[in-house]
Protein backbone atom coordinates (compact mmCIF):
# COMPACT_ATOMS: atom_id res chain seq x y z
CA UNK A 1 0.00 0.00 0.00
CA UNK A 2 1.94 3.19 -1.55
CA UNK A 3 -0.78 5.51 -1.11
CA UNK A 4 -4.05 5.67 0.55
CA UNK A 5 -6.13 9.00 -0.16
CA UNK A 6 -9.47 9.13 1.13
CA UNK A 7 -12.26 12.16 1.15
CA UNK A 8 -14.79 11.42 4.05
CA UNK A 9 -17.93 13.49 4.97
CA UNK A 10 -18.76 12.46 8.53
CA UNK A 11 -16.15 12.90 11.35
CA UNK A 12 -13.30 10.16 11.84
CA UNK A 13 -10.58 9.42 14.31
CA UNK A 14 -7.18 9.61 13.60
CA UNK A 15 -5.80 6.53 15.36
CA UNK A 16 -8.19 4.20 13.39
CA UNK A 17 -6.35 5.29 10.18
CA UNK A 18 -2.66 5.99 11.44
CA UNK A 19 -1.85 2.34 13.08
CA UNK A 20 -3.28 0.63 9.90
CA UNK A 21 -1.26 2.67 7.78
CA UNK A 22 1.95 1.96 10.01
CA UNK A 23 1.00 -2.01 9.96
CA UNK A 24 1.28 -2.05 5.74
CA UNK A 25 4.70 -0.88 5.72
CA UNK A 26 6.85 -3.44 7.68
CA UNK A 27 10.44 -2.46 7.53
CA UNK A 28 10.24 1.14 8.08
CA UNK A 29 12.30 4.19 9.56
CA UNK A 30 9.86 6.25 10.72
CA UNK A 31 6.47 7.50 10.48
CA UNK A 32 5.44 11.19 10.08
CA UNK A 33 2.28 12.33 10.61
CA UNK A 34 0.32 15.44 11.20
CA UNK A 35 -3.48 16.01 12.40
CA UNK A 36 -5.23 19.32 11.52
CA UNK A 37 -8.06 20.49 13.81
CA UNK A 38 -10.83 22.77 13.71
CA UNK A 39 -8.96 25.59 15.90
CA UNK A 40 -11.02 26.89 18.65
CA UNK A 41 -10.52 30.54 18.83
CA UNK A 42 -11.46 33.50 17.09
CA UNK A 43 -15.24 33.34 17.72
CA UNK A 44 -15.55 30.41 14.72
CA UNK A 45 -18.54 28.40 15.67
CA UNK A 46 -18.30 25.62 12.46
CA UNK A 47 -16.47 25.44 9.41
CA UNK A 48 -17.23 24.08 5.90
CA UNK A 49 -15.32 22.91 2.93
CA UNK A 50 -16.73 22.15 -0.24
CA UNK A 51 -15.16 20.15 -2.80
CA UNK A 52 -16.10 19.42 -6.31
CA UNK A 53 -16.05 15.39 -6.99
CA UNK A 54 -14.23 14.95 -10.31
CA UNK A 55 -11.13 17.21 -9.06
CA UNK A 56 -10.47 17.04 -5.04
CA UNK A 57 -9.46 13.48 -5.06
CA UNK A 58 -8.05 13.38 -7.62
CA UNK A 59 -6.05 15.96 -7.14
CA UNK A 60 -5.06 14.22 -3.58
CA UNK A 61 -4.49 11.31 -5.61
CA UNK A 62 -1.82 13.15 -7.41
CA UNK A 63 -0.23 15.21 -4.82
CA UNK A 64 0.28 11.71 -2.67
CA UNK A 65 2.37 10.56 -5.57
CA UNK A 66 4.56 13.25 -6.51
CA UNK A 67 5.78 13.02 -2.37
CA UNK A 68 6.11 9.72 -2.51
CA UNK A 69 8.20 10.26 -5.54
CA UNK A 70 9.99 13.32 -4.69
CA UNK A 71 11.06 11.78 -0.76
CA UNK A 72 11.27 8.53 -1.70
CA UNK A 73 8.53 7.33 0.61
CA UNK A 74 7.21 3.56 1.22
CA UNK A 75 3.85 5.27 1.71
CA UNK A 76 1.52 8.21 2.18
CA UNK A 77 -1.65 8.19 3.97
CA UNK A 78 -4.13 10.99 3.07
CA UNK A 79 -7.81 11.65 4.90
CA UNK A 80 -9.88 14.77 4.41
CA UNK A 81 -12.50 16.32 5.04
CA UNK A 82 -15.25 17.72 3.39
CA UNK A 83 -18.84 19.17 5.03
CA UNK A 84 -19.65 20.52 7.89
CA UNK A 85 -17.19 20.33 10.95
CA UNK A 86 -16.75 21.68 14.67
CA UNK A 87 -14.36 22.78 16.84
CA UNK A 88 -11.85 19.92 17.55
CA UNK A 89 -12.69 17.61 14.71
CA UNK A 90 -10.10 16.81 12.37
CA UNK A 91 -9.94 17.99 9.25
CA UNK A 92 -6.92 16.33 8.01
CA UNK A 93 -4.76 13.63 8.63
CA UNK A 94 -1.60 13.14 6.23
CA UNK A 95 1.20 10.47 7.22
CA UNK A 96 4.33 9.81 5.45
CA UNK A 97 6.06 6.01 5.82
CA UNK A 98 10.05 6.30 4.97
CA UNK A 99 13.22 4.58 5.62
CA UNK A 100 14.73 7.91 6.96
CA UNK A 101 13.04 10.38 9.34
CA UNK A 102 13.91 13.70 7.01
CA UNK A 103 12.28 12.30 4.57
CA UNK A 104 8.90 11.56 6.51
CA UNK A 105 8.91 14.71 7.98
CA UNK A 106 9.14 16.53 5.05
CA UNK A 107 7.04 14.87 2.75
CA UNK A 108 3.97 16.00 5.73
CA UNK A 109 5.42 19.22 5.62
CA UNK A 110 4.93 19.37 1.46
CA UNK A 111 1.64 17.65 1.31
CA UNK A 112 0.36 19.88 3.99
CA UNK A 113 1.52 23.03 2.42
CA UNK A 114 -0.10 22.19 -0.52
CA UNK A 115 -3.30 20.82 0.50
CA UNK A 116 -3.65 24.03 2.43
CA UNK A 117 -3.39 26.32 -0.48
CA UNK A 118 -3.35 24.41 -3.81
CA UNK A 119 -6.00 21.64 -3.49
CA UNK A 120 -9.31 21.84 -4.62
CA UNK A 121 -11.65 22.97 -1.46
CA UNK A 122 -13.41 25.59 -0.79
CA UNK A 123 -14.12 26.97 2.94
CA UNK A 124 -16.17 28.85 4.99
CA UNK A 125 -16.80 30.08 8.22
CA UNK A 126 -19.65 30.48 10.66
CA UNK A 127 -19.47 33.00 12.56
CA UNK A 128 -21.88 35.07 14.81
CA UNK A 129 -23.31 36.84 11.89
CA UNK A 130 -23.15 34.18 9.90
CA UNK A 131 -21.49 32.72 7.32
CA UNK A 132 -18.26 33.76 5.37
CA UNK A 133 -16.13 32.76 2.81
CA UNK A 134 -12.44 32.42 3.60
CA UNK A 135 -9.87 33.38 0.68
CA UNK A 136 -6.28 31.79 1.14
CA UNK A 137 -3.55 33.40 3.71
CA UNK A 138 -0.89 34.80 2.53
CA UNK A 139 1.26 33.15 4.09
CA UNK A 140 0.30 29.77 2.78
CA UNK A 141 1.24 31.47 -0.40
CA UNK A 142 4.98 31.75 1.36
CA UNK A 143 4.95 27.99 2.33
CA UNK A 144 4.07 26.34 -0.83
CA UNK A 145 6.97 28.90 -2.82
CA UNK A 146 9.35 26.88 -0.81
CA UNK A 147 8.76 23.77 -2.81
CA UNK A 148 9.38 25.70 -5.85
CA UNK A 149 12.13 23.35 -8.14
CA UNK B 1 -29.10 16.17 -22.88
CA UNK B 2 -27.55 19.52 -21.97
CA UNK B 3 -24.66 21.24 -21.00
CA UNK B 4 -24.62 20.89 -16.97
CA UNK B 5 -22.88 24.53 -15.36
CA UNK B 6 -21.96 23.84 -11.60
CA UNK B 7 -21.47 26.32 -9.47
CA UNK B 8 -19.06 25.84 -6.73
CA UNK B 9 -17.58 27.93 -4.19
CA UNK B 10 -19.21 31.46 -3.56
CA UNK B 11 -20.36 31.13 -7.13
CA UNK B 12 -22.81 28.89 -6.19
CA UNK B 13 -23.98 31.05 -3.50
CA UNK B 14 -24.13 34.57 -5.99
CA UNK B 15 -26.22 32.20 -8.64
CA UNK B 16 -28.81 31.04 -5.91
CA UNK B 17 -28.22 27.31 -7.28
CA UNK B 18 -25.61 24.46 -7.64
CA UNK B 19 -26.03 23.66 -10.65
CA UNK B 20 -27.69 24.60 -13.97
CA UNK B 21 -28.50 23.02 -17.30
CA UNK B 22 -27.92 25.38 -20.75
CA UNK B 23 -28.10 23.93 -24.47
CA UNK B 24 -25.36 23.24 -26.04
CA UNK B 25 -23.22 24.02 -27.47
CA UNK B 26 -21.44 26.34 -24.90
CA UNK B 27 -18.41 28.86 -25.40
CA UNK B 28 -17.05 31.87 -23.48
CA UNK B 29 -19.00 34.54 -25.38
CA UNK B 30 -22.11 32.26 -25.08
CA UNK B 31 -21.07 31.67 -20.96
CA UNK B 32 -20.68 35.20 -20.70
CA UNK B 33 -24.18 36.17 -21.87
CA UNK B 34 -25.98 33.82 -19.82
CA UNK B 35 -24.89 35.30 -16.60
CA UNK B 36 -25.33 38.56 -15.11
CA UNK B 37 -24.14 41.17 -12.34
CA UNK B 38 -21.89 40.05 -9.62
CA UNK B 39 -21.94 36.51 -10.65
CA UNK B 40 -20.72 37.25 -14.17
CA UNK B 41 -18.22 39.33 -13.04
CA UNK B 42 -16.85 37.01 -10.36
CA UNK B 43 -16.11 34.17 -13.20
CA UNK B 44 -14.95 36.93 -15.21
CA UNK B 45 -12.19 37.48 -12.50
CA UNK B 46 -8.77 36.43 -13.53
CA UNK B 47 -8.47 33.86 -11.06
CA UNK B 48 -11.74 32.15 -11.45
CA UNK B 49 -11.24 29.08 -13.77
CA UNK B 50 -13.38 26.49 -15.58
CA UNK B 51 -13.05 22.76 -15.78
CA UNK B 52 -14.53 20.81 -18.82
CA UNK B 53 -15.56 16.88 -17.30
CA UNK B 54 -12.74 17.26 -14.88
CA UNK B 55 -9.99 18.82 -16.93
CA UNK B 56 -9.15 22.14 -16.07
CA UNK B 57 -8.60 24.62 -19.09
CA UNK B 58 -5.51 26.59 -19.07
CA UNK B 59 -7.08 29.54 -20.83
CA UNK B 60 -10.87 29.37 -20.19
CA UNK B 61 -11.67 32.07 -22.84
CA UNK B 62 -11.18 28.75 -25.22
CA UNK B 63 -14.23 26.86 -23.71
CA UNK B 64 -16.15 24.65 -26.25
CA UNK B 65 -18.49 22.64 -24.82
CA UNK B 66 -21.23 20.14 -26.32
CA UNK B 67 -24.60 18.91 -25.23
CA UNK B 68 -23.85 15.69 -22.01
CA UNK B 69 -20.22 18.09 -20.69
CA UNK B 70 -20.36 19.12 -17.14
CA UNK B 71 -18.78 22.51 -17.07
CA UNK B 72 -17.52 23.29 -13.26
CA UNK B 73 -17.27 27.73 -12.49
CA UNK B 74 -14.10 27.72 -10.06
CA UNK B 75 -13.10 30.73 -7.84
CA UNK B 76 -10.21 31.01 -5.94
CA UNK B 77 -9.37 27.40 -3.49
CA UNK B 78 -9.35 28.55 -0.12
CA UNK B 79 -7.17 25.36 0.75
CA UNK B 80 -8.13 22.46 3.13
CA UNK C 1 -0.28 19.15 29.89
CA UNK C 2 2.16 21.46 28.50
CA UNK C 3 5.12 18.55 28.59
CA UNK C 4 4.92 14.87 28.68
CA UNK C 5 8.53 12.85 28.77
CA UNK C 6 8.53 9.45 29.69
CA UNK C 7 11.62 6.96 28.95
CA UNK C 8 9.95 3.28 29.17
CA UNK C 9 11.76 -0.27 29.42
CA UNK C 10 9.43 -2.11 27.72
CA UNK C 11 7.64 -1.90 24.11
CA UNK C 12 4.96 0.67 23.51
CA UNK C 13 2.00 1.61 21.27
CA UNK C 14 2.49 5.26 20.13
CA UNK C 15 -1.61 5.48 19.51
CA UNK C 16 -1.87 4.51 23.71
CA UNK C 17 -0.13 8.04 24.05
CA UNK C 18 -1.09 10.70 21.13
CA UNK C 19 -4.99 9.92 21.79
CA UNK C 20 -4.69 11.22 25.61
CA UNK C 21 -2.04 13.90 24.32
CA UNK C 22 -4.02 15.23 21.41
CA UNK C 23 -7.66 15.68 23.94
CA UNK C 24 -5.12 17.36 26.47
CA UNK C 25 -4.91 20.14 24.40
CA UNK C 26 -8.32 21.36 23.35
CA UNK C 27 -8.80 24.46 21.20
CA UNK C 28 -5.14 23.18 19.36
CA UNK C 29 -4.93 23.64 15.18
CA UNK C 30 -3.00 20.73 14.82
CA UNK C 31 -0.74 17.75 16.12
CA UNK C 32 2.27 16.53 14.66
CA UNK C 33 3.78 13.11 15.29
CA UNK C 34 6.95 11.25 14.63
CA UNK C 35 7.01 7.32 15.17
CA UNK C 36 10.60 6.20 14.83
CA UNK C 37 11.00 2.33 14.61
CA UNK C 38 14.38 -0.11 14.60
CA UNK C 39 14.55 -0.56 10.86
CA UNK C 40 14.28 -3.91 9.08
CA UNK C 41 17.17 -3.65 6.61
CA UNK C 42 21.31 -3.86 7.08
CA UNK C 43 21.00 -6.91 8.83
CA UNK C 44 20.42 -6.01 12.24
CA UNK C 45 18.89 -8.00 14.33
CA UNK C 46 18.30 -6.16 17.69
CA UNK C 47 18.88 -2.74 19.19
CA UNK C 48 20.14 -1.99 22.21
CA UNK C 49 20.16 1.64 23.89
CA UNK C 50 21.21 2.38 27.28
CA UNK C 51 20.86 5.33 29.24
CA UNK C 52 21.62 6.57 32.47
CA UNK C 53 18.94 7.51 34.88
CA UNK C 54 20.53 11.31 36.34
CA UNK C 55 21.09 12.52 32.49
CA UNK C 56 18.92 11.26 30.27
CA UNK C 57 15.45 11.67 31.34
CA UNK C 58 16.30 15.49 32.99
CA UNK C 59 17.81 15.83 28.96
CA UNK C 60 14.80 14.94 27.18
CA UNK C 61 12.87 16.91 29.86
CA UNK C 62 15.03 20.21 28.84
CA UNK C 63 14.72 19.52 25.17
CA UNK C 64 10.74 19.74 25.02
CA UNK C 65 10.75 22.99 27.45
CA UNK C 66 13.30 24.50 24.95
CA UNK C 67 11.01 23.30 21.91
CA UNK C 68 8.28 24.64 23.69
CA UNK C 69 9.19 28.23 23.98
CA UNK C 70 10.85 27.90 20.79
CA UNK C 71 8.22 27.02 18.22
CA UNK C 72 5.47 28.40 21.04
CA UNK C 73 3.76 25.14 21.38
CA UNK C 74 0.73 24.08 23.33
CA UNK C 75 2.71 20.88 24.29
CA UNK C 76 5.22 18.59 23.75
CA UNK C 77 5.18 14.59 24.21
CA UNK C 78 8.36 12.43 23.96
CA UNK C 79 7.84 9.13 24.35
CA UNK C 80 11.67 7.26 23.88
CA UNK C 81 12.86 3.44 24.85
CA UNK C 82 16.02 2.02 26.57
CA UNK C 83 16.85 -1.68 26.86
CA UNK C 84 16.85 -4.18 23.86
CA UNK C 85 14.70 -3.46 20.96
CA UNK C 86 13.45 -5.68 17.83
CA UNK C 87 12.60 -4.83 14.22
CA UNK C 88 9.86 -2.99 14.30
CA UNK C 89 9.46 -1.75 17.51
CA UNK C 90 9.26 2.06 18.20
CA UNK C 91 11.71 3.79 19.54
CA UNK C 92 10.97 7.01 19.72
CA UNK C 93 7.71 8.61 19.48
CA UNK C 94 7.37 13.14 19.53
CA UNK C 95 4.24 15.09 19.48
CA UNK C 96 4.00 18.57 19.03
CA UNK C 97 0.27 20.23 19.79
CA UNK C 98 0.30 23.84 18.35
CA UNK C 99 -2.17 26.22 16.91
CA UNK C 100 -0.86 26.55 13.69
CA UNK C 101 0.71 23.45 11.67
CA UNK C 102 3.99 25.16 10.98
CA UNK C 103 5.27 25.23 14.50
CA UNK C 104 4.08 22.01 15.07
CA UNK C 105 5.66 20.07 12.09
CA UNK C 106 8.90 22.01 12.98
CA UNK C 107 8.87 21.65 16.19
CA UNK C 108 9.18 17.76 15.94
CA UNK C 109 11.77 18.11 13.27
CA UNK C 110 13.75 20.35 15.67
CA UNK C 111 13.18 17.69 18.88
CA UNK C 112 14.34 14.37 16.24
CA UNK C 113 17.38 16.18 15.34
CA UNK C 114 18.34 16.79 19.03
CA UNK C 115 17.31 13.13 20.26
CA UNK C 116 19.05 11.55 17.64
CA UNK C 117 22.52 13.26 18.36
CA UNK C 118 22.56 15.04 21.31
CA UNK C 119 20.52 12.80 23.78
CA UNK C 120 22.19 10.65 26.35
CA UNK C 121 21.54 7.21 24.93
CA UNK C 122 24.53 4.67 24.03
CA UNK C 123 23.40 2.35 21.50
CA UNK C 124 24.75 -0.80 19.89
CA UNK C 125 23.51 -3.25 17.40
CA UNK C 126 23.58 -6.97 17.32
CA UNK C 127 24.16 -8.13 14.04
CA UNK C 128 24.83 -12.03 12.73
CA UNK C 129 28.87 -11.94 14.36
CA UNK C 130 27.53 -9.81 17.57
CA UNK C 131 27.05 -6.85 19.24
CA UNK C 132 28.59 -3.59 17.78
CA UNK C 133 28.79 -0.07 19.24
CA UNK C 134 27.18 2.38 17.11
CA UNK C 135 28.44 6.32 16.61
CA UNK C 136 26.60 8.83 15.61
CA UNK C 137 26.59 9.32 11.83
CA UNK C 138 27.61 12.54 10.52
CA UNK C 139 24.54 13.28 8.77
CA UNK C 140 22.66 13.67 12.18
CA UNK C 141 25.50 16.39 13.56
CA UNK C 142 24.44 17.90 10.01
CA UNK C 143 21.20 17.69 10.78
CA UNK C 144 21.48 19.30 14.12
CA UNK C 145 23.65 22.40 13.19
CA UNK C 146 20.42 23.68 11.25
CA UNK C 147 19.12 24.87 14.65
CA UNK C 148 22.06 26.70 15.76
CA UNK C 149 20.72 30.43 16.16
CA UNK D 1 30.47 4.94 51.95
CA UNK D 2 33.01 5.41 48.84
CA UNK D 3 33.55 7.24 45.21
CA UNK D 4 31.09 5.22 42.91
CA UNK D 5 32.31 5.17 39.56
CA UNK D 6 29.86 4.73 36.53
CA UNK D 7 30.84 3.36 33.19
CA UNK D 8 28.47 4.19 30.24
CA UNK D 9 27.98 2.57 26.84
CA UNK D 10 31.38 0.71 25.60
CA UNK D 11 33.30 1.96 28.42
CA UNK D 12 31.38 -0.53 30.65
CA UNK D 13 32.68 -3.13 27.92
CA UNK D 14 36.58 -1.98 28.52
CA UNK D 15 35.88 -2.14 32.27
CA UNK D 16 34.40 -5.53 32.40
CA UNK D 17 31.46 -3.58 34.96
CA UNK D 18 29.31 -0.94 35.12
CA UNK D 19 30.36 0.61 38.06
CA UNK D 20 33.12 0.22 40.88
CA UNK D 21 34.05 1.35 44.18
CA UNK D 22 36.66 3.47 44.88
CA UNK D 23 37.68 4.78 48.12
CA UNK D 24 37.94 9.06 47.74
CA UNK D 25 38.58 11.85 47.60
CA UNK D 26 39.20 11.72 43.84
CA UNK D 27 40.50 13.80 41.13
CA UNK D 28 41.45 13.61 37.56
CA UNK D 29 45.07 12.53 38.42
CA UNK D 30 43.51 9.84 40.77
CA UNK D 31 41.19 8.45 38.16
CA UNK D 32 43.82 8.29 35.95
CA UNK D 33 46.28 6.23 38.19
CA UNK D 34 43.02 4.02 38.69
CA UNK D 35 42.16 2.85 34.72
CA UNK D 36 44.41 0.93 32.88
CA UNK D 37 44.85 -0.11 29.00
CA UNK D 38 41.84 0.75 26.59
CA UNK D 39 40.08 1.80 28.91
CA UNK D 40 42.30 4.38 30.54
CA UNK D 41 42.74 5.58 26.74
CA UNK D 42 39.21 5.93 26.16
CA UNK D 43 38.28 7.89 29.27
CA UNK D 44 41.18 10.49 28.71
CA UNK D 45 40.14 10.79 24.30
CA UNK D 46 38.54 14.15 24.29
CA UNK D 47 35.04 13.16 23.48
CA UNK D 48 34.94 11.39 26.93
CA UNK D 49 32.87 13.40 29.65
CA UNK D 50 32.46 12.83 33.01
CA UNK D 51 29.56 13.66 35.33
CA UNK D 52 29.48 13.98 38.90
CA UNK D 53 26.29 13.31 40.84
CA UNK D 54 24.53 14.04 37.15
CA UNK D 55 26.19 17.05 36.88
CA UNK D 56 28.50 17.49 33.29
CA UNK D 57 31.75 19.11 34.17
CA UNK D 58 32.71 21.45 31.31
CA UNK D 59 36.63 20.51 32.09
CA UNK D 60 36.99 17.02 33.46
CA UNK D 61 40.49 17.27 35.07
CA UNK D 62 38.89 19.29 37.62
CA UNK D 63 37.00 16.07 38.49
CA UNK D 64 36.99 16.25 42.30
CA UNK D 65 35.03 13.71 43.68
CA UNK D 66 34.80 12.60 47.48
CA UNK D 67 32.91 10.22 49.15
CA UNK D 68 29.29 9.62 48.53
CA UNK D 69 30.15 10.85 44.96
CA UNK D 70 28.87 9.35 41.85
CA UNK D 71 31.20 9.57 39.25
CA UNK D 72 30.03 8.60 35.93
CA UNK D 73 32.35 8.25 32.67
CA UNK D 74 30.66 9.09 29.73
CA UNK D 75 31.62 7.99 26.14
CA UNK D 76 30.11 9.81 22.88
CA UNK D 77 26.76 9.67 22.47
CA UNK D 78 25.27 7.59 19.48
CA UNK D 79 21.88 9.23 19.98
CA UNK D 80 18.31 7.71 20.52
Amino acid sequence: MARDVRLLTQPFNPGQFVGPFTNAHPGLGGVCTFVGEVRGDSGVEALELLHYERLTLPGMEKLADSAIERFDLMGMLIVHRSGVMHVGEPIVLVSAAAKHRREAIEAVDFAMDHLKSDSWFWKREKRADGWHWIEPREQDHDDLARWAQ
Amino acid sequence: MAVTLVFLGKLADLAGVSDKQLEGPLDWQGLCDELQGPLADAVKQDRTRIAVNGQVLADKTSLSAVDGDEVALLPPVSGG
